[in-house]
């Protein structure tokens, strides 16, 4: 009875310490990049995830692998791109489980970012941790600012709040005379940020701001909250939320008539679904952006390539360009390094400018510079979000004034797609 | 004030309206099937998205409903033969039961909610459907909600008196009081519980195509509304149908309040709710 | 000496009076049968003296002590014991454990798990269950079901035993045998109010009878006085046809 | 009970459990990094699992409140990491989720089935909505960063819960209280009447059972370096020891810790290597089990061995 149990309790034993122990791979001879992802695939996350960076770096590493790869000069070749990407379910303590396998068990030679500001504020540590570069996709938020000199090896791409959006629609809504604005935001890092630096933006401008609601995420109603924006006849409505309440807050407006004279709404509105999902309506809405096809010839290539065969839904005018441009300096900064240390791409990251589909771009203390910028305020107009606003840096292509006041919902609205 | 007053009540009502639809299909599911199904914000979302599909192809939504309604009876009432006829067979009380067929319906929610996110991606979705406003007696109120809530209320009392009405109601009925015994009187129970499943996930896709022309959709959104369902189920008294009806307005009151006070907490309120409830009355408005 | 006594007893459910100004008292040592038509609220007094339901008012008293007011385990801890009309075994685990719980938990003083398990097996033997200890309890037939029921209770070391029908549904053998449990334990010194609606069981035990109709005590009384009482025979045994079963 | 069989296999059980206890405390030594952090991961799905098996398990009160638990734990980590000594942070943790159930169970002891799992739920989403109005409007930010702690201290904190969890729910389950607390999942209007304290007994288990939820949140909380009321209290979590208990068979004490290690090494395997399909497959999996497994997979153990051995195995 005994042995009967001991034998197999010994191979179960072994089993284990095999399963758990340190692999040892003798190392290949270098024949591609492995860049892993935790991703969210699947739960509440997924529909940021797969319309944000997802169509990028698809196109991107399809583009990159088939012109035969990175030239990696370490290795004397040109190395193409292999993806591994997990599904971290929208949950973050999965997320940050499997950054680490990537990082210790795959080994994979680069990590691309999580999806999210949240997650990227939980992975950045991690990935700082183990000397990974970590050149974020969507999010990023002002609170991480302070943090990034503890970073070195965080690279944020996309703009925020005081990363000049802000700054730049105040000075947009004074020019045209506005005086007043109400905010809508909502109970998030995004939310939370964005009316902070609103409410110190706008006033500076003479911009009094009359009104500031926080909603929390998943609201169902905001009727009556536009109703009292109403009331108090604001010139600017900020919706400062995600896509599902800046749509919401589109159709409400609509539904009970309420025009104010400027309507900008956070992430949502630079979306193709946006205007897939109003057409015409859209005419005179705000967002934030980055370009458009009018932007520059390159510009132009890039949304073909990435739109080609899509539904207008996929399109998005403020991230993509950003992510794009983040990856082409990733990519150039490992082709002048020559190497896939990551300590010496970081030097080069930070020290370098390259050329990207947005002109000439740059790092600055971890944030892609200002310079680098198209454009930061962008308006639909005739079906097309036109960049309305931007710094006076020399990548800045304004591509249509500010229509002020805008144009009223179309009543009663048409039904088409 | 007085308009304000009205401005809130009509938007709590117009809430409220979808509420009591999307509680209703559970509420059968529950009160009669004895399945509290976790995925029914799946059905929700199969009739969201099956109206948006549809939308595409120049359908219009009103029409939508006689095409999504009878696909979620479909897939509901073939869920329920294949799956949970099995469960109730081999569970040895009617408490066990409720535990695994809980349990099995949590199962469906990632099968469906992944089937659906292969065929039609994550993105938001949505589009526009009567949306302006209507001005009825000088007060404004959105067309699209307005026939939401025109056809919640319509499909609630078709519905009711479906039940209370005709044959097949009856036998549903009896089936909800005592199942083994309406066996007994010749009613076949495997078929009316799955009947009823079937007309359960039914209301939930209509549910789903009045949400969408409300409301932006996508193919992860429907634990959000299941736990709203849940909410306003338990606020009517479980398995209680006309409960569920008035349970959906009261919330959508509710939380039209609380957004007008204090938008922060309006799901928070939601919670409030629902707990004090089942402390103080945990078998809802119209429970016995 | 009363071992059990209650004054103005009442209970409303949903404005009807289930039980209306009861008085009643047990002595020690004694048997005392609990009769009346179905309900007449016998039950109803028995949860209200273990304390399953509170009364609106009145005042039961256990040794001269209030009990009414005390949680179900407290009266159970008094030394009040009950089996249950309906048998409320816990059927998944076995026989011995059941009745381990009665002694481990419902006893006044407690006891060490050695004693609790001596107590158990004593208690298991006094019913005839012992060679069955290890049988999950929902497999015992219903007789043994509910002697399981009474050697629970007798762990708990209780000084009153209340039993609620505990001959319904067995054959004429396993009443004879039940009959025969009830008489050896009032032998132990345990004081017994009993609910039977088997008459001539309960006539041949007792040693007093109260009648229940309609909530209210209607007579009280040795088996014969009850069986001569005008009352009792037009209200009660007026409505024997279907109670005998 | 047969004690003679039960006599001699205990030295042999004992020697696995002691070569099982010293492969996993050399872990850290011999293993790779990540596995000391998957590990880590596994063991907080046992915890949790154990932890809420020790009051739903034989009460069969099925409870949604872990999350609550677990998500009191990571926050309290997130408040004090960074002022106290990390043990001091982890009893915090422990203590107040103690103090949460306490203050729930005490409220809902007449909630019964159904109705006492929808309010544990409701806990888990008020909490996380409360929080989050909390941090928006008060501290005027959405989350914490957290401490960071090397892994191998993480997975040795977390081994220790881990012990304590289950011989905490071991010595439970041995004890009076476990026979108890099964009569009350039996009937609990027999037990009240048979001398049990219920409504204390209740909420003193359950809130035991949240001290585990509750630690195992202030260590976990340490790995996943930044928090926000979402993160923290995830319903996912809530749903997820539920469902491992089952999946593993709660007949039996070792079944919900044989679900969590494989449910949980199953998710790992399918979000890595079919991240596409992972809802599908596991749903798919889900079901099956409750249809055709509905004694887990200790059930279906059991269901081998009964060719074996004519042995009854009705231990308690």
């Amino acid at each position: 009875m005994k042995k009967k149990v001991f034998l197999p309790l010994l191979m179960a034993i072994f089993v284990l310490m095999f399963l758990f122990s340190a692999t040892v791979t003798t190392a290949p001879a270098k024949d591609k990049i492995v860049v892993g992802m935790s991703r969210p695939l699947s739960g509440p996350m997924a529909k940021i995830g797969d319309s944000a960076f997802r169509p990028v770096y698809e196109t991107f590493v399809a583009e990159v692998n088939a012109q035969g790869g990175i030239f990696v000069k370490e290795f004397n070749k040109k190395l193409p791109i292999e993806l591994k990407v997990y599904d971290d379910k929208s949950d973050t303590g999965t997320m940050t489980r499997l950054t680490e396998k990537l990082i210790l068990e795959d080994k994979v030679d680069f990590l691309w970012p999580a999806c999210g500001t949240h997650n990227i504020f939980a992975q950045a540590p991690i990935a700082n941790k183990y000397s990974y570069i970590l050149l974020t996709a969507e999010g990023g938020a002002t609170s991480i600012t302070p943090m990034l000199q503890s970073l070195p090896y965080l690279f944020i791409s996309l703009s925020f709040s005081d990363w000049y959006q802000i700054p730049v629609w105040a000075d947009l809504l004074a020019e045209k005379g506005a005086k007043t604005a109400y905010i809508i935001s909502m109970a998030d890092l995004f939310g939370i940020e964005y009316a902070g630096v609103s409410s110190i933006e706008l006033p500076k401008r003479g911009i009094n701001i009359v009104g500031i609601k926080s909603v929390p995420p998943d609201i169902k109603d905001l009727s009556t909250i536009l109703k009292e924006a109403q009331k108090t006849k604001a010139d600017a409505l900020m919706v400062l939320a995600y896509p599902d309440a800046v749509i919401l807050a589109t159709k409400q407006s609509m539904e009970i008539g309420y025009n104010p004279k400027a309507f900008l709404g956070g992430p949502g509105v630079n979306f193709g679904f946006y205007h897939a999902i109003f057409g015409p309506a859209t005419e005179g809405v705000s967002g934030f952006s980055m370009a458009n096809r009018k932007t520059s010839p390159a510009m132009k290539e890039l949304f073909d390539k990435l739109y080609k065969n899509k539904p207008e839904a996929a399109n998005d005018w403020w991230g993509h360009p950003l992510y794009w441009a983040g990856y082409e300096f990733w990519k150039q900064a490992i082709e002048k390094a020559g190497t896939l240390d990551q300590k010496k791409i970081k030097d080069v990251m930070v020290a370098e400018t390259f050329n990207t589909v947005l002109g000439p771009t740059s790092f600055k203390g971890g944030l892609m510079a200002k310079e680098s910028h198209t454009g930061e305020i962008g308006q639909w107009q005739k079906g097309l979000f036109e960049t309305v606003g931007g710094g006076k840096w020399p990548n800045t292509k304004v591509t249509a004034p500010f229509v002020y006041p805008k144009p009223k919902w179309p009543v009663p609205a048409p039904a088409k797609k | 004030m007085i308009v304000e007053i009205l401005d809130i009540v009509i938007a709590g009502l117009l809430l409220g309206g979808l509420y009591a639809l999307i509680a209703m299909g559970l509420s059968l599911q529950y009160g009669v099937a004895r399945v509290l199904n976790i995925s029914h914000g799946e059905f929700i979302m199969l009739g969201a998205l099956g109206a948006w599909f549809l939308f595409g192809f120049g359908v219009n939504p009103l029409v939508s409903l006689a095409i999504c309604g009878p696909v979620t009876f479909i897939i509901g009432f073939l869920l329920y033969r294949t799956v949970f006829t099995r469960l109730r067979t081999s569970s040895a009380s009617i408490g066990a039961y409720e535990g695994s067929s809980m349990l099995a319906s949590f199962g469906l929610l990632f099968i469906i909610q992944s089937i659906a996110l292969i065929a039609w991606g994550s993105g938001i979705k949505g589009y526009t459907y009567l949306a302006f406003p209507v001005n009825v007696g000088g007060a404004l109120f959105a067309a699209n909600r307005l026939v939401a809530l025109a056809f919640a209320v319509f499909l609630g009392l078709v519905f009711y008196f479906f039940l209370v009405r005709t044959r097949l109601g009856k036998a549903i009925r009896a089936a909800a009081q005592d199942p083994a015994t309406a066996g007994l009187m010749g009613v076949n129970i495997n078929q009316v519980l799955a009947l009823c499943f079937g007309l359960g996930a039914m209301m939930a896709g209509f549910a789903g195509l009045l949400i969408s022309i409300c409301y932006p959709v996508n193919t992860t959104m429907g634990l959000e509304y299941t736990i709203i369902t849940i909410i306003v189920v338990v606020l009517g008294g479980l398995g209680s149908i006309p409960g569920s009806f008035i349970g959906g307005f009261i919330l959508g009151l509710i939380g039209s309040i609380v957004t007008y006070l204090e938008p922060g907490l309006s799901l928070a309120a939601y919670y409030v709710l629902f707990m004090l409830l089942l402390l103080v009355r945990p078998t809802g408005i119209l429970g016995k | 000496m009363r071992i059990l006594e209650g004054e103005g007893v009442t209970k409303y459910f949903g404005g009807l009076a289930a039980i209306s100004n009861v008085g009643f008292h047990v002595d020690q040592g004694e048997i005392v049968g609990l009769i009346g038509p179905n309900g007449a609220g016998k039950t109803t007094l028995f949860n209200l003296i273990s304390a399953a339901l509170v009364l609106n008012s009145g005042v039961i008293k256990f040794k001269g002590e209030k009990i009414s007011g005390l949680k179900p385990h407290q009266v159970c801890r008094a030394g009040v014991a009950r089996t249950f009309q309906s048998v409320k075994i816990f059927g998944n685990i076995p026989v011995l454990g059941n009745v381990l719980l009665g002694s481990l938990f419902g006893t006044s003083t407690g006891m060490s798990s050695a004693d609790a398990a001596r107590e158990a097996m004593e208690s298991l033997e006094f019913v005839g269950l012992s060679t069955m200890r290890a049988t999950p309890a929902k497999d015992l037939t219903l007789a043994n079901q509910k002697r399981l029921e009474v050697a629970r209770a007798l762990a708990t070391q209780p000084d009153l035993l209340l039993i609620d029908e505990l001959i319904a549904g067995l054959n004429p053998t396993e009443t004879a045998q039940a009959m025969e449990l009830v008489t050896r334990i009032r032998d132990r010194g345990i004081t017994i109010l009993m609910i039977e609606h088997v008459m001539k069981a309960i006539m041949s035990i007792c040693d007093r009878i109260i009648v229940l109709h309609h909530g209210e005590k209607i007579a009280e009384g040795t088996p014969q006085e009850i069986t001569a009482s005008k009352t009792v025979v037009e209200v009660y045994l007026g409505d024997q046809a279907y109670a005998g079963s | 009970m047969d004690k003679t069989t039960v006599l001699s296999k205990k030295p042999l059980f004992l020697g696995l459990l002691f070569l099982l206890f010293i492969l996993f405390a050399f872990l850290p030594l011999y293993g790779s990094v990540y596995s000391v952090i998957l590990v880590t991961a596994i063991f907080m799905h046992i915890v949790l699992t154990v932890s809420w098996v020790i009051f739903s398990g034989p009460t069969g009160y099925i409870s949604l409140a872990s999350a609550a638990f677990f998500g009191v734990g990571i926050y309290t980590s997130a408040i004090l990491g960074k002022t106290f000594p990390l043990p001091i942070v982890i009893c915090f943790g422990a203590l107040t989720s103690f103090c949460l159930a306490l203050f729930v169970g005490a409220l809902t002891l007449r909630l019964r089935g159904i109705y006492f799992s929808m309010f544990t739920f409701g806990l888990v989403l008020l909490i996380q909505q409360l929080l989050l109005w909390y941090e928006v409007n008060i501290t005027h930010t959405r989350g914490r960063f957290v401490i960071v702690i090397n892994n191998a201290t993480i997975y040795y904190v977390m081994f220790a819960i881990l012990a304590a969890t289950i011989l905490t729910a071991y010595f439970i389950s041995r004890s009076k209280y476990g026979l108890a607390l099964q009569s009350i999942g039996e009937d609990e209007e027999a037990s009240a009447h048979t001398g049990i304290n219920v409504t204390v007994l209740k909420t003193i288990i359950f809130a035991v059972s949240a001290l585990f939820a509750g630690a195992a949140g202030a260590i976990m909380a340490t790995r996943w370096t930044y928090i926000d009321p979402f993160i923290a209290f995830n319903p996912l979590f809530s749903f997820m020891p539920v469902l491992m208990a089952i999946f593993g068979g709660m007949g039996q004490f070792y079944g919900s810790i044989i679900g969590a290690v494989i449910f949980a090494y199953l998710q790992e395997m399918l979000i890595t290597r079919f991240p596409y399909y992972y809802m599908l497959i596991f749903g798919i999996i889900l079901v099956v089990v409750i249809l055709y497994l509905p004694g887990g997979l200790v059930g279906l153990l059991q269901k081998w061995r009964k060719g074996d051995l004519a042995e009854k195995h009705a231990n308690t």
